[in-house]
Order: C-alpha cells, then sequence, then structure tokens
C-alpha cells in the first residue's frame, strides 16, 4: 500500500509523457490482463456493443445528480482537467498546468490550447467557469459535483487559456475532485441549452460524442473525428479513437446480460456477477477489475440512536458476524476482504485487520456487559422488555446480490449472538427515504470520490445535517469534534507528509470506534468477448474508456 | 369428479397441508441455516435439491416455503374473494343504476394491468407481504365480482327460487337457504383456481424484489435469488419454480375438477 | 340495439372508466409518502436546495390545493396532455410513444402466438384419444401455471446460452423477438386452451355437430366451419383480460429480455416515483384495455349477432 | 310407386363399451315409403338411426347393412361422407340447437353441397334458395342470410330440412323431428315429410309417440330395450297390436280417451269416480282482466277464466301465446300491469308477497323442466322436508313420516329419499316435482306443460297420477298445454290463447266438438290423433 505519492502542484513539463494506454491503465489493477492487445494490431471500424447492469441513467450529463452509472458513460464523451496516472498520481489532462497560492485560496490552472468540444467551441477560461456555475447553480441539481467544488467560491478567466478558481478555504483534494467525471467539462455553449436537451446530448471534449439517445433501448455513441488526445501517445498512429461507435445499452438482468456477452450479442458488459467472472477465462472472455476509488465497500452503524450509540453494542456486532467466509465464497476471489474505510487504491488508505476479526464470546461478552444480558424465547437478546433489534434497509438498486446474500449471512450469524437484523430490500427512493428518517441502525452506501477527502464528507460531523432534501452523507453519524478537526487540517495543510498523518488518526478514530464493518472494495468488474481487444484504460474513479479498444473484423 | 381425480386432489391437498402445517416431517432442517462453506452443492443425496449461495438447503426451504407461498396465496385470494362476494352481492341486487355504477368500478379495476396494480400499491405502502396481498387480492377481485354478480343475477330468477316462492317460503330463507349456497358452490372451485394464480402473482412481485423480505423461505423471493446463479447453479431456480408451477397445476387440477373454469378468472 | 347505439354506450361507458381510473391513480399517487418535488429534483438522493424545491412545486402546480391539482390534472388529461416526467424531463406522451411500438408488437405477436397454439392445442385434443387428450389438458395447465419470469430464464439458458439459437436481448432483429414472444405467449396459450377446448368440445359434441356430420362434412371441415367459432367466442370474451394481463407480463419479460418498452418505463417510473408517466402508462394501459375489450366485443358481434347463448 | 328397397339391414347390433344398446335389429327402407320407428327414450332407436350413417360411435355389427346397392358395413370414414347428405340425410329434433347459432342458414344448407358437388358458388346459392323455396320457406334469398336464432320457429324447422335436403337424398332420417313441437309445428313437418315420400325417396321417421306416426308412416316398427319387439304395416300395427308394449303404447296416447279413464296399464287402481257435481263455494281460481306488456310487446291481453273447485282448467295455445306469463302473474310471480286474480274468493294478485303469505299454501306451481325447479343440492328427502317445513329445516326427522306419505301418493319408492333428483328418470322427477308441490296441501295446482318433455308413455304415467290426485283430494288445476290431445283428455273446461288472448273458451266437449273460431278449427285439425 502505497502512502507516499504527492498530488499538489504538478506542471506538464514534470514529467515525460507516458504512452497512454500505460498511463491510463495504471488504476486498472489485478485479474485477467488482455493478452492478446498487444500482439494484435489495433483494427479501425466496428461497432462496439457494451451493456450496463445499471439502471439507466435519467441525464447523461454527469453535472446532473452525479452517480457511477453516468460516470461510466460519460467517460467516452466527456474528459476532465485532471486524471490520475499508473502510480496514482493526479496528472494534468485537459489542464496544462496548475498551481496554486500560498494562502491556498487561489487556484491557478491552465489549459492545453487547441482543445475544441464536438460543437466546434474552444475550450477556455470561460468554459471552466461555465462549467463549475453549473455546477453550482442549485435548478442543476447537482450532488456530487457539487460538493467537489463546494470551496470553489468563484472562478474568473484571466486570459483565453488561464482560469483562476478562488476558494472559500484551501483545498488540497480539487485537483483529486476535478479529475471526476462529476465536474468534467463540458461546452459552455451547449450548457445554455435548456436541462433536458443537455441531458440528452451533453457536449464534450471526448474520444466519443452522443449521437442518439433511444429511451431503454441504448445511448449511440459515435466517435469524434475531431478528437484531439490531450497527452499524446506516441505507439498510435491516429488521434482518434478505433472504434466507429458504442452502442451503450441497459440489460439490467445478470443472468440475461452474461448470457448476451456469452452468445456474442454483446461486446464488454458491466457488473459482472462475481461467479460469472471466476469462469470467464475458461469461456475465453477477458475480465477487468477496477476497483473504484474512495471509500470502500462498508457498512456503517448508526451512533446516533439505540442500540448503536453503545460502543460496546457496535463492537459486539461486528465481532459476532464472519465477513472473511462469505467475501470469499460469494465473491469467488474475485474481491480481497478490507479492513480500511478506504478503496486499496487509495495510497493513503488505512487498514487495521484485528479490530474486525470474527470473535463471537467477545461478541456475547461485550452484550452482556451492555446490560444485553436477557434473552426471549426466540433467542434474541432483551433490555428493558426491549429486543435488540436492527433494522437494515439494503437498496436493490446499489446492493448487487452476492452482497444482499453476504447481509443474509450476517443476519443469521448475529442472531447466534442475540441480535435481530431485519432487512428491507427496498428501491431507491424508498431507501432514500428510510435513511433521511432514520429508520436504520445499519446501512451500506456506496460513495465514490477519489482521493482521501471522502473522508470529510462520510465522517464530518457537518454531514449529519440534512440538506433540504434529507440527504446526508455521514450515514454512521459520526460526531467527533477531534475527527472533524483532523479532517479539515488534513485538506487545509500544504504538507503531504503531514496530510498523511492526518489522514490516519482520522481514520484511527473512525475504525476503532466500530461505527464501520468495512467489507471489500467497492467492485467495479468488466468482461468483455475474444473479439475485443485494448481494454483496460479508465478515468480517475475507475471507470474504463474504450479509446483503445478495436474489435475483431 | 371423477374417482382418480378425487383421489388425486386429495393426495395433493394433504401433501401442501403437511407441508405448510408441519414443514419439520418432511424437512426437520432448519431453512434458515446458513453454511458458507458449503455454498452452491449440486443437488444429491446431502442435500437433495442442492444448496444456495449461502449454503441452505434448497430442499428444506422448499418445503418450509410452502407455508408461506400458500398462506399469501390463501389470504389474496380471501381478499379478493370477499371483496367480490360483497360487491358482486351488491351489484346483483340493487337497482340498476347502482349495478352500473358498480360494474363501472370493477371495469376501472380490471382496467388497470394486475401488475401496475401491485406497483402502485406497493409504491405507497413499501414492499411486503402485506402490501403484495393486497395488491394480488384487489386486483383479481373484479373477476370474482363479476362471475358473483352474474351467478346471483342468475339465481335470482331461476325456476328453483320461484319455486320456494310458490311454496311459500320467506325471503330470508330463501336467500340462506338457495342464493348464498347455490352462488358460492362455483366460487369454491374458482376459490382453488385463484390461489394457484395467487401464488404465481406473489411470486412475481418477490421476484421483482417488492414481496417477501429475505431470507424468508418464500419461492419468489427463492427464484429470485436463484436466477442471478442461473449459469453457475441452475438448480437454485428449478425447484423453487417447480414448486410454484405444481402448486398451480395442483390448484387447477382441483379446481376444474370441482367444476370450475378458468373462463371466470 | 343499433350498431351506433352500441357503439355511443361503449364510448360512454369508457370515459367513465377513464375517469374512474384517472381519479384513482390521482387519489393513490397522493397517498404515496414522500414530496413529489424531490422526485422531480433527482429524489432523496439529491442536494436539490430548498429554493429548487420550492421552484418546482409552483412548476408543476404542487403549491395549490388538492382540488385545484385535480382539476387542473384533469383539464390536461382532457387534451391528452399527460405533463413532463419528472425523471426524464421530457413529455409523457413522446417518452411513452418511442417504446410503445416496441411493447405494442410484443404484446400483439404475443398474443396471436398465444391463439394460434391454443387452436392448434384445441384442434390436436379435440381429435385425440384418451391418453392424448389427458396429456393434452397436463401440458396446458402446466403451461398456464408457469411464471413468466420463470419460463424466460430457462427460454434463455436453454435456447440462447447453451444452444445459441436465439437472441438473449433485443438486437432490433426478428430474432430477438422470438424468445420473449414465447415466455409472454406460452402461459396465455395455456389459459387460452383450456377455454376454448372447453367449448370446442362442447360444440364437436352439439346437435349442429352431429347434424352437419350428418350433412357429409368431414371432422376437419366440422372442426374449421364450426368448432372454431365456438372456440374463439369465450377467448375473444377473455382478450381484454388477456392483453391487460400481457401488459403484466410485459413488466417482467422486458425487464429479463432488455427490451425497451412500456412496462419497464412503468418500473422505472413507479421507483422513481415520477408521477406523471406512472399516470400516463396507467391511463394508456386502461384505454388499450377498453380499445380492445372493444374491438372485441365488436369481433364477438360479428361472428354471434344475435348474442345469443353466451 | 315403385317400391325400390333402399336400405337393407340385417342383425344390427351396437355396444358401447361392451354395454348392448342395440340388439339384432333388421329393417328396411324403400323408396317412396315411411317406417316409423317407435319407442320410449332409451329404447336403441337413435342409435340405430346413426349406424345407417356411420355415426352410432359404438361398436357396430350387422349380417347385412346396404345402402343403395352398396355394402356398407366396412366403409371409411371418407367413404361414409360421401354417402352422407348426399344419399341419407338426417333430421334432427330440434331445430335451435341442431343448426350452427353462429352461422346463416344458407351456408349450413350449402356446407352438404360443398362436399359432394362440383357446383360453383353461384350455383350453390341458387341450390340453397331452391332447396329453400321447396319447403315453402317465405323469402328464401332473405332468410338465408339470416341465423336460426333470427328465424321463427317454422322457418327454423323449413331450414332444419332444407339443410337435409340439400343433397337431394335418397333416404331421409327424421329423428324426432316433431318431439316437443306445438301442433301447428308437428303439421308442418309431418306435412314435409309426407311431400318428401311423395317425392319417391324413402324416410325412416323416429319417435316416441304413435299418434304423430300414424297417419305419415307405411309401416311401424316397435323399439324396446335395443330390441324391434313388433313390426307390419301401420293398420296391423295399430289396429292388431300383438305384443303387449305395442298396446301399452297405444293406450298412451291421451287423444279421444276420455276423462279419467286411465292412459297407463300399470297404475294402480283407482277408486271409482265420485259423482262429479258442480261443485258449490268460492271460485279455486278467477282471473279477471289480466293483462302485460315487455317493452312494446303485449304478451297478454284482458284475460280472464274461472276454475271451479275441483276441475281442469286446460289452458292451450301455442308456443309464445302467452300462457306461461299467464301462469306467473296466476302464480303472485309477475305483476300484472293491470287485473287481478282471486284465489278462494280472496284477492291473491296483485298484492305485496307478505300479504297473501297467508294464501301461499292454497296454491302450488308444477313446471315443464322440474329439475330447473329444485336446488341441486337437495336429495329427494329434503326437498319434500324442506316443502314440509316451509323451508325452516331440510333435515327436520320430524317430517319423516309424511315424506314417505308423499312419496307413496306419487308411487314413488321410499329408498329413492336419499337420491339426488339428477339421478331420477324424467317421469320420476316430474312426480318427485308434484310430490313436492302437494306437501302443503295447495287447493289449486297450476301445471305449465308438465308433460311435454315426456315420452308418451310415461307421460300416461303421470297424467294417471294427476288424475288420481284430483280425484283423492280435489285439488283444481290449472293445466296448461301445447298438446291439444292432452288437453282434450285432462280438462273440465279449456281456454284457447292466441297472441296474448283468450280467443275462445268453454266446456272441453263444446271447444273439441264445436269451435267456433277459425283458428280453434285449425288447431284441432293438426291435432295427430290415432
Amino acid at each position: 500500500m502505497q502512502r507516499t505519492s504527492r498530488t499538489s502542484r504538478i506542471l506538464a513539463g514534470s514529467f515525460a509523457l507516458p504512452l497512454i494506454g500505460a498511463l491510463l491503465a495504471g488504476c486498472s489493477s489485478t485479474g485477467t490482463s488482455d493478452s492478446t492487445a498487444q500482439s494484435k494490431a489495433p483494427v479501425t471500424g466496428g461497432t462496439m456493443v457494451y451493456a450496463s447492469g445499471d439502471a439507466e441513467p435519467t441525464c447523461l450529463d454527469p453535472h446532473v445528480g452525479g452517480n457511477y452509472p453516468q460516470a461510466l458513460v460519460a467517460s467516452q464523451y466527456l474528459e476532465s482537467l485532471f486524471t490520475k496516472n499508473d502510480k496514482g498520481e493526479i496528472i494534468p489532462w485537459l489542464a496544462e498546468s496548475t498551481e496554486v497560492s500560498e494562502d491556498g485560496l487561489t487556484r491557478t490552472i491552465t489549459l492545453r490550447d487547441g482543445i475544441k468540444f464536438t460543437d466546434g467551441t474552444k475550450l477556455t477560461a470561460e468554459a471552466i467557469k461555465a462549467n463549475v456555475e453549473h455546477l453550482k447553480d442549485p435548478n442543476t441539481a447537482s450532488s456530487t459535483g457539487y460538493l467537489a467544488v463546494g470551496k470553489v467560491v468563484r472562478v474568473e478567466a484571466k486570459d483565453e487559456l488561464t482560469a483562476v478558481l478562488k476558494l472559500s478555504a484551501p483545498d488540497n483534494a480539487l485537483l483529486e475532485s476535478l479529475s471526476m467525471p462529476w465536474t468534467a467539462i463540458e461546452s459552455p455553449k451547449a450548457l445554455e441549452r435548456d436541462q433536458s436537451t443537455n441531458c440528452a446530448s451533453p457536449v464534450g471534449t471526448g474520444p466519443f460524442k452522443v449521437k442518439s439517445w433511444e429511451h431503454q433501448k441504448a445511448v449511440n455513441l459515435v466517435r469524434n473525428d475531431d478528437y484531439v488526445l490531450p497527452v499524446a501517445d506516441t505507439k498510435r498512429t491516429g488521434n482518434t479513437a478505433y472504434l466507429d461507435g458504442i452502442t451503450w445499452r441497459f440489460i439490467p438482468e445478470a443472468a440475461t446480460r452474461y448470457a448476451a456477452l456469452q452468445s456474442g450479442e454483446v461486446d464488454v458488459i458491466d457488473n459482472a456477477q462475481p461467479d460469472t467472472i471466476s469462469t470467464a477465462a475458461d469461456s475465453g472472455l477477458g475480465h477487468l477489475d477496477a476497483p473504484r476509488p474512495g471509500s470502500s465497500n462498508r457498512i456503517e452503524l448508526n451512533s446516533s440512536k439505540a442500540p448503536f450509540d453503545d460502543q460496546r453494542v457496535r463492537e459486539a456486532f461486528i465481532r459476532a458476524v464472519d465477513a472473511n467466509t462469505g467475501v470469499s465464497s460469494l465473491l469467488f476471489g474475485t474481491a480481497q476482504r478490507s479492513n480500511s474505510l478506504l478503496s486499496s487504491v487509495e495510497p493513503l488508505a488505512y487498514s487495521e485487520e484485528s479490530l474486525f476479526t470474527t470473535d463471537t464470546a467477545k461478541a456475547n461478552t461485550l452484550l452482556d456487559e451492555a446490560g444485553w444480558s436477557e434473552r426471549d424465547e426466540q433467542g434474541f437478546r432483551v433490555k428493558d422488555g426491549k429486543r435488540l433489534s436492527l433494522r437494515f434497509p439494503v437498496s436493490t438498486n446499489q446492493s448487487v446480490p452476492a452482497e444482499q446474500s453476504l447481509f443474509e449471512q450476517f443476519q443469521a450469524q448475529a442472531k447466534a449472538v442475540g441480535f435481530e437484523v431485519k432487512i428491507d430490500l427496498l428501491d431507491l427512493s424508498s431507501w432514500y427515504g428510510a435513511l433521511a428518517e432514520h429508520e436504520y441502525n445499519l446501512v451500506s452506501a456506496p460513495y465514490t470520490k477519489v482521493g482521501p477527502s471522502v473522508l470529510r464528507v462520510l465522517y464530518h460531523s457537518d454531514s449529519t445535517v440534512p440538506a433540504p432534501s434529507g440527504y446526508f452523507a455521514n450515514n454512521a453519524q459520526v460526531k467527533n469534534e477531534k475527527l472533524d478537526k483532523l479532517l479539515v487540517e488534513a485538506e487545509e495543510t500544504n504538507d503531504d507528509a503531514q496530510r498523511a498523518s492526518l489522514y490516519e488518526q482520522a481514520q484511527k478514530i473512525v475504525l476503532e470506534g466500530y461505527y464501520v464493518l468495512p467489507l471489500y472494495d467497492q467492485q467495479n468488474h468488466f468482461l468483455y468477448g475474444k473479439n475485443v481487444h485494448g481494454i483496460g484504460a479508465t478515468t480517475a474513479v475507475s471507470s474504463p474508456i474504450y479509446f483503445d479498444t478495436f474489435l475483431d473484423q | 369428479m371423477s374417482r382418480s381425480a378425487k383421489i388425486f386432489s386429495a393426495i395433493v391437498i394433504l401433501l401442501w397441508l403437511v407441508m405448510a402445517l408441519a414443514p419439520g416431517l418432511l424437512a426437520p432442517g432448519d431453512p434458515l441455516a446458513i453454511n458458507p462453506a458449503q455454498a452452491f452443492q449440486k443437488p444429491g443425496l446431502a442435500h437433495f435439491f442442492g444448496t444456495d449461495e449461502s449454503g441452505r438447503d434448497i430442499y428444506t426451504r422448499v418445503i418450509h416455503g410452502a407455508g408461506d407461498s400458500l398462506a399469501i396465496g390463501l389470504a389474496a385470494t380471501a381478499l379478493g374473494m370477499g371483496l367480490a362476494i360483497v360487491l358482486g352481492t351488491v351489484a346483483a341486487l340493487s337497482p340498476r343504476w347502482l349495478d352500473e355504477v358498480i360494474l363501472r368500478v370493477l371495469e376501472a379495476l380490471y382496467a388497470i394491468p394486475s401488475l401496475l396494480m401491485a406497483l402502485l400499491i406497493i409504491a405507497f405502502t413499501g414492499p411486503g407481504v402485506g402490501p403484495a396481498i393486497v395488491a394480488v387480492g384487489l386486483s383479481t377481485a373484479p373477476g370474482y365480482a363479476r362471475l358473483v354478480r352474474s351467478q346471483i343475477r342468475s339465481l335470482k330468477n331461476s325456476e328453483m327460487l320461484e319455486a320456494t316462492t310458490v311454496l311459500g317460503h320467506s325471503s330470508w330463507l330463501k336467500v340462506r337457504n338457495h342464493l348464498i349456497p347455490n352462488a358460492l358452490k362455483p366460487l369454491m372451485a374458482l376459490v382453488t383456481l385463484g390461489i394457484g394464480q395467487a401464488v404465481i402473482w406473489a411470486a412475481a412481485l418477490s421476484f421483482l424484489g417488492l414481496g417477501t423480505a429475505p431470507p424468508a423461505p418464500e419461492w419468489g423471493a427463492m427464484l429470485s435469488a436463484g436466477r442471478v446463479y442461473l449459469h453457475l447453479a441452475w438448480w437454485m431456480s428449478l425447484f423453487p419454480g417447480l414448486a410454484i408451477v405444481a402448486v398451480a397445476v395442483s390448484a387447477t387440477v382441483i379446481g376444474r375438477a370441482l367444476g370450475g373454469k378458468v373462463k371466470s378468472l | 340495439m343499433g350498431t351506433i347505439a352500441w357503439a355511443g354506450r361503449k364510448i360512454g361507458g369508457a370515459l367513465v372508466v377513464l375517469w374512474l381510473v384517472a381519479t384513482a391513480i390521482f387519489i393513490a399517487i397522493r397517498l404515496i409518502p414522500g414530496d413529489p418535488a424531490e422526485a422531480i429534483m433527482g429524489g432523496p438522493g439529491s442536494q436539490a436546495s430548498a429554493e429548487a424545491l420550492a421552484a418546482a412545486r409552483a412548476e408543476y402546480a404542487l403549491d395549490q390545493p388538492v382540488f385545484t391539482q385535480y382539476l387542473l390534472y384533469l383539464g390536461k388529461l382532457v387534451t391528452l396532455d399527460f405533463g413532463t416526467s419528472y425523471s426524464l424531463k421530457e413529455p409523457v406522451t413522446k417518452v411513452m410513444g418511442e417504446v410503445l411500438p416496441n411493447t405494442l408488437w410484443l404484446s400483439l405477436l404475443a398474443l396471436a402466438l398465444a391463439w394460434l397454439l391454443a387452436l392448434c392445442f384445441a384442434a390436436a385434443a379435440s381429435n385425440s384419444g384418451r391418453f392424448g387428450s389427458w396429456l393434452g389438458s397436463l401440458l396446458e395447465i402446466i403451461a398456464a401455471a408457469v411464471p413468466h419470469f420463470w419460463l424466460g430464464a430457462v427460454l434463455i439458458m436453454l435456447f440462447s446460452s447453451a444452444l445459441g439459437w436465439f437472441p438473449a436481448v433485443d438486437n432490433g432483429s426478428a430474432q430477438g423477438l422470438v424468445l420473449p414472444v414465447l415466455t409472454l405467449a406460452l402461459p396465455l396459450a395455456g389459459f387460452l386452451t383450456q377455454l376454448m377446448r372447453d367449448s370446442l368440445s362442447e360444440a364437436l359434441g352439439s346437435q349442429f355437430a352431429l347434424a352437419a356430420r350428418a350433412r357429409g362434412e368431414s371432422r376437419l371441415t366440422l372442426f374449421w366451419r364450426h368448432g372454431l367459432r365456438h372456440a374463439a367466442l369465450p377467448a375473444l370474451n377473455l382478450t381484454g383480460w388477456a392483453f391487460s394481463s400481457l401488459l403484466s407480463g410485459a413488466v417482467v419479460v422486458e425487464a429479463i429480455f432488455a427490451r425497451p418498452g412500456l412496462g419497464r418505463s412503468l418500473l422505472s417510473a413507479v421507483l422513481a416515483r415520477d408521477i406523471p408517466m406512472v399516470t400516463g402508462i396507467a391511463l394508456f394501459s386502461a384505454l388499450v384495455y377498453i380499445v380492445v375489450m372493444a374491438l372485441a366485443e365488436g369481433l364477438e358481434r360479428i361472428i354471434n349477432p344475435a348474442g345469443e347463448q353466451r | 310407386m315403385s317400391e325400390q328397397t333402399l336400405i337393407t339391414l340385417k342383425d344390427l347390433s351396437v355396444s358401447f363399451d361392451g354395454a348392448p344398446a342395440v340388439k339384432n335389429i333388421s329393417l328396411t327402407v324403400s323408396a317412396g315409403r315411411v317406417l316409423a320407428l317407435v319407442g320410449e327414450s332409451g329404447s336403441g332407436k337413435s342409435v340405430t338411426a346413426r349406424s345407417l350413417l356411420g355415426l352410432s360411435g359404438g361398436q357396430v355389427s350387422a349380417s347385412e347393412l346396404t345402402i343403395c346397392g352398396r355394402d356398407a358395413r366396412n366403409l371409411t370414414d371418407s367413404d361414409w361422407q360421401k354417402i352422407r347428405g348426399n344419399t341419407i340425410s338426417m333430421i334432427l329434433q330440434d331445430a335451435l340447437m341442431a343448426l350452427d347459432p353462429l352461422r346463416p342458414v344458407g351456408r349450413e344448407i350449402g356446407d352438404g353441397l360443398k362436399e359432394h358437388s362440383s357446383l360453383s358458388k353461384a350455383q350453390r346459392v341458387q341450390r340453397v334458395h331452391e332447396v329453400l323455396a321447396s319447403v315453402n320457406m317465405p323469402d328464401p334469398e332473405l332468410r338465408a342470410k339470416q341465423r336460426s336464432t333470427e328465424l321463427s320457429g317454422g322457418m327454423r324447422q323449413r331450414a332444419l330440412i332444407a339443410q337435409a335436403l340439400a343433397g337431394n337424398p335418397q333416404v331421409v332420417i327424421a329423428d324426432e323431428a316433431t318431439t316437443a313441437l306445438d301442433s301447428q309445428l308437428t303439421a308442418l313437418v309431418l306435412a314435409q315429410l309426407r311431400a318428401l315420400k311423395e317425392q319417391g325417396r324413402g324416410v325412416l321417421m323416429i319417435s316416441h309417440d304413435l299418434a304423430q306416426v300414424a297417419h305419415l308412416a307405411d309401416e311401424i316398427a316397435v323399439m324396446r330395450h335395443g330390441e324391434i319387439v313388433e313390426s307390419g304395416p301401420t293398420a296391423q300395427v295399430l289396429n292388431h297390436p300383438e305384443h303387449e308394449y305395442t298396446r301399452q303404447l297405444l293406450q298412451a296416447v291421451p287423444s279421444g280417451v276420455p276423462r279419467f279413464a286411465p292412459l297407463s296399464i300399470i297404475s294402480a287402481p283407482r277408486p271409482s269416480a265420485p259423482e262429479r257435481q258442480t261443485p258449490t263455494g268460492p271460485l279455486a281460481l278467477s282471473a279477471t282482466n289480466l293483462s302485460k306488456s315487455f317493452g312494446k310487446h303485449v304478451a297478454v291481453e284482458q284475460v280472464s277464466f274461472d276454475l271451479p273447485q275441483g276441475k281442469t282448467l286446460g289452458l292451450v295455445g301455442e308456443s309464445g301465446s302467452g300462457k306461461t306469463t299467464t301462469a306467473r302473474m296466476v302464480l303472485g310471480l309477475q305483476k300484472p300491469d293491470s287485473g287481478t286474480v282471486n284465489l278462494l274468493g280472496e284477492r291473491f294478485a296483485p298484492l305485496h308477497e307478505p300479504q297473501r303469505k297467508q294464501l301461499r299454501e292454497h296454491m302450488g306451481a308444477i313446471y315443464q323442466n322440474p329439475l330447473g325447479s329444485f336446488d341441486p343440492r337437495y336429495s329427494v328427502g329434503q326437498l319434500l322436508t324442506d316443502a314440509l317445513s316451509g323451508g325452516k329445516s331440510k333435515r327436520d326427522q320430524s317430517y319423516s313420516q309424511q315424506v314417505d306419505q308423499l312419496l307413496e301418493q306419487v308411487q314413488l319408492s321410499s329408498k329413492l329419499r336419499s337420491r339426488s333428483p339428477r339421478e331420477l328418470s324424467g317421469g320420476q322427477r316430474q312426480r318427485l316435482a308434484i310430490a313436492r308441490a302437494l306437501a302443503p296441501k295447495p287447493s289449486v295446482l297450476v301445471l305449465d306443460e308438465p308433460v311435454s318433455a315426456l315420452d308418451v308413455s310415461i307421460q300416461a304415467t303421470v297424467l294417471d297420477l294427476l288424475d288420481q290426485i284430483q280425484l283423492e283430494t280435489g285439488t283444481s288445476y290449472l293445466f296448461i298445454s301445447h298438446d291439444l290431445s292432452v288437453i282434450e283428455h285432462m280438462s273440465d273446461y279449456v281456454a284457447v290463447m292466441h297472441q296474448g288472448k283468450i280467443i275462445e273458451q268453454g266446456a272441453t266437449a263444446s271447444i273439441f266438438g264445436s269451435p267456433q273460431e277459425d283458428y280453434t278449427r285449425k288447431l284441432l285439425a293438426a291435432m295427430p290423433r290415432l
């Protein structure tokens, strides 16, 4: 695990231009490698069919709302100011260079020259201003992007290619924030259109552009023939993508999606089921494993209400369940057990295995100590006539079946020490509703953000204050002044070593308080057919880019 | 009802009753007991129907699921039938304008596809067994109600009832002795047919993730869990599916033996 | 009853039913917990500001008294304006127009196939021996008892993954329709066969069938000339129900086979609390049901103008 | 008239799943002659007829079956199809059932032609019109386009005959073609059959009623239990019956048989007829100016009649003449538009049901189809207990003795108590209906076509029973029927209904002896007699 990377001042000249494939593939870690990609000469042409298991986005502009399915598709036609290299370092992309003032309140970004949006508009500082304003406009209803640029007060266009961002407080996570598709840069001219038009056909600078969107059927992407690769690739003959286009489909049934891949009807699928991944190689299918950055996949324990307002009860629950066996059997070895708040791709992730080992004896002792010493006829613990009962709303949109099965196993294991766990499978709206009403003791909510600053979003006490819609990100309801201070300081410091240390202290507080049961990285598995080559490049949030991809003709 | 149909019905009803009331007789295990290390075992002597993703024994779960699935089917049919008897009887015995109003209401209920109705109900109650029962019950009610109405209307004007009028029997005795029992008789056949359909509908809702909460061994929910592993563990979806089909088939056979016609569903 | 009077009554009745459905949906939707304004702004997970929510309320007239909303709602429906989808931000009629042909095709093909299968099965059953007819009735009962969601999965496993004969998902080709249509049609065919066989055996055992045979008609012509009409009547009677059950089935089938359509729109609209979309689809389904019922009744009037016997 | 033999049948036996239905029957059908096959239901007449078309559906064996010179014993189904409709055709009993209600009658008639001839469509239509014209169908071109349900009873019967004649067959089988028809329709069908005979066709006529075949048949074969018990020329069979059963059948025909003379031999000895005098006291039943309309249709108009105590008033008329509506008004089941009904001198209708509750027990009813008036869930004993207890109980054992008495009164075995009425024969069912109606000891019985659905031989026993009950109890009968011979035998007074009105009424002898109205005379002329 790396903990030493630097992210602050980067200049375009400060690193050699790596091959684009290698550069971007950096985020993609293990998994099956694409062995044929090197041996085959790229061929231009063909339309790739992509099948997503996610719900169809209601808007193709990731500024609006801002979830991972939007990022997956938008990565093909939108680009960000920054991205990550294979070492996990933030590097400029649409930006050429950037610097920050001494007080950390002024961020200057210089843009590359000669880059055009697909509607012909030139990429200028005004565009950056328009994009930040679009994100901050309440009518856009941006969620993820809005938080990411939360400290940017305004943007000034110093000259055509120089944008100056004025911040309310120092923010050393800003470049990470600006590397995400949710803050990707769109054509200012296109942003002036009304929202529904922009949702249907956002205009960016990416290797593809949106040709049409047939609701429920497909988003049709075609090659951007005027694409300018911001970072040159010596290995490539052309500057444009090999594929003529991508048909981006939505096939929510996992079995159907896999069957379609097997029969060659589609070329790439996402949200691949662990069991199919484990046998993919035997079927000649390629596999891309790209764990998402930001937080790990974890269960949060609501510490604001009984029984989890008692740390002993929280620890008892965590000790009662056995995540290791479940993770290995349900995920078929496609993911490793995590003992960290952060994704394994985050260099600053802090991990502590001993906190999460299963120990039912200890769990029983802790519960007895906490006063839950009696049991009712069904074997559940009781205190003051109240059953030790936990509500666990599970979002069917966000938790894949294997995860739901894992939760069922926890339910059974927790029962053995006297917890009653009530799992409610809910659609997204009801799930958010249950959270907003605080009708939960346990919850698993994914959150993707580049960099450790995600910790502030998830565990700062400010995040317990609900937005007008009732949404709050701090589901564990951690309210710790010391932690708040650490998280703010970590985000404002200029010193990387100090930053790392502050984040480690912060993570320790959360982990040792048993607010969270980490499970594994946020899974992001793709399977692709034999005929597909050149898959591996990803954005900073691990969403694949099919710029280098080509098909057998 | 032929002799063989009688025997068949008796055996099937007995079997379902045992499964529903004393599942432990056929499957002594705990349907909720997990064993992650024994996940995805093929059907065999140790596990007749194999195991699921958490190592639970599918045979045990299918047997223990009978109670829930049948209870849902029964409750939904009872609800639909209760509503239908009230609406149908009122419509049949009312003056023409009220009959027309009730008919329109029934038609409106009929005009909304059942699953849409279920989704609407679930949208404001949230998923669960109760809403699923209400949804299935409500969407089957109009069909039953029409039958009750036409049944009572034809009985009301039948020679049978006229004959008792001529014999001087009071209105109340006519209703009690002849109208109600004779109107209910074909409904009984229909109820058995309906239970089979209600089990399927409830399973469909569970399949869409809107019915019974996991890990209860409800067949629809088991099927829903199994379809993810269709390529790895076919047995996870095969056996619950067969159980649903078996209930619906035996309900149909018994219903038909009792003289029920699909027509009226 | 004259045809014009009949049509007038039908249309009047249809309008009443549509109004009832619209009202029921309006009430149902007011009962759904949660703020519709949030749904408009992208669901409770969004970061919509208080002002944005207020603006959304004003835009969709959610700040008006309930009765005013109801009148506005009915007024819009009269002009066939179902409003703008909360989640897709497009007119509901436009979205429905895009996906509608898919569902209609799917349902119509399934209906046609179910009819065809039912006719064939009923014909075969009427001409087979005791064992054959026993087997036939078992098959039809099983077919009617198979849930769509299970059948779809089994068909994909069999014909797509294992045999590779037909695509599992919609790829725009006619082959892509085979499995979903089959999934929808088989259970319905089971139902229709049961229905048709009952009335077919009644018709073929009747006096007029004996008379026809005595005139020298063969079993086959007897079936075509007489049996078919009598078998078709109860099944026609049920066509409205069949179509509406196909729409229900489409929700599941479209999800399994990844086909765009009303069913899938409906499921996602309900999940997203997209009220205009739900209303639009519900009313449209009701309209389709009513139209199909009227068509079936019209056809019945052609086959059986006297309306006797049934 | 040639005497060419068209069908020769020798030693025909038909069995169903091993159970014999027809045993060793031999008969001959000749051109220009009518052979009548007479017997009660279940005697095997229809099975025999259908065997001649290869449609019996059972296992057939015969030492000879020659149809127009062709050995038909081992024909294939397609061979049979060439014979059916072409050489030999059949007229079935009920025109409403025997014509497909969903198809225009013209098509039904033309179907046979389609099978057998190479006629063009236009020629077939032409032929259909010709056939319809030949059976005196008015406006054949219009009628050909209508469905049987749109035709009147007479037109329907004509269409039915026409469909059998389209292929110009040499042999026509009429299977109970006149049963349950009113006298005018019966006459119409008989006339048509006579025309066929005169055209030189062979006719095989099947009936349970000797009176109906008497004037048409050249020969008669009497069937019982699957065997022919007697056969010969009509005159010989009618005048010198040799077999006991033939005599029984002859006796069962009520026409011309005096009042209270037994029709059946098996009837129990009855008390000697008491002096039947003009009764005193109030009229049993009296209807005054009853009228009833349904929409524009006037069903009953200004109907008045009186029924003295202990007597029978016969109400006779064709179907649709308003008899049943009148009966329903009398029974208080239908409220008259105007007019009144008095029972035993007291107002009975129009009244609200509770107001006439006290009078109800004095009025009973018997229907044509008794099964429809029984609750299908009740056994014989329960039905009677229910009636005796006024609907309060169907199981009360204290009525047991009375139940037995009622059963004895209608000559039913008390062993039948636990049976379902569905398991009874037609005659037994009607006896049960009578027993039930007698339970409250009514003064008046309204009998609406009580024997129309019964074979003549069964009819005879039921009529005898009714006679006997009247003699024993003095119950008055309002006897409704379309059958003049039954009315003549049963009634003291007769009222003739036509188009909703009573056109003529009076003592039976005077109405039947010297009818005043043309319509009555027409009815009497059409009445089949031996």
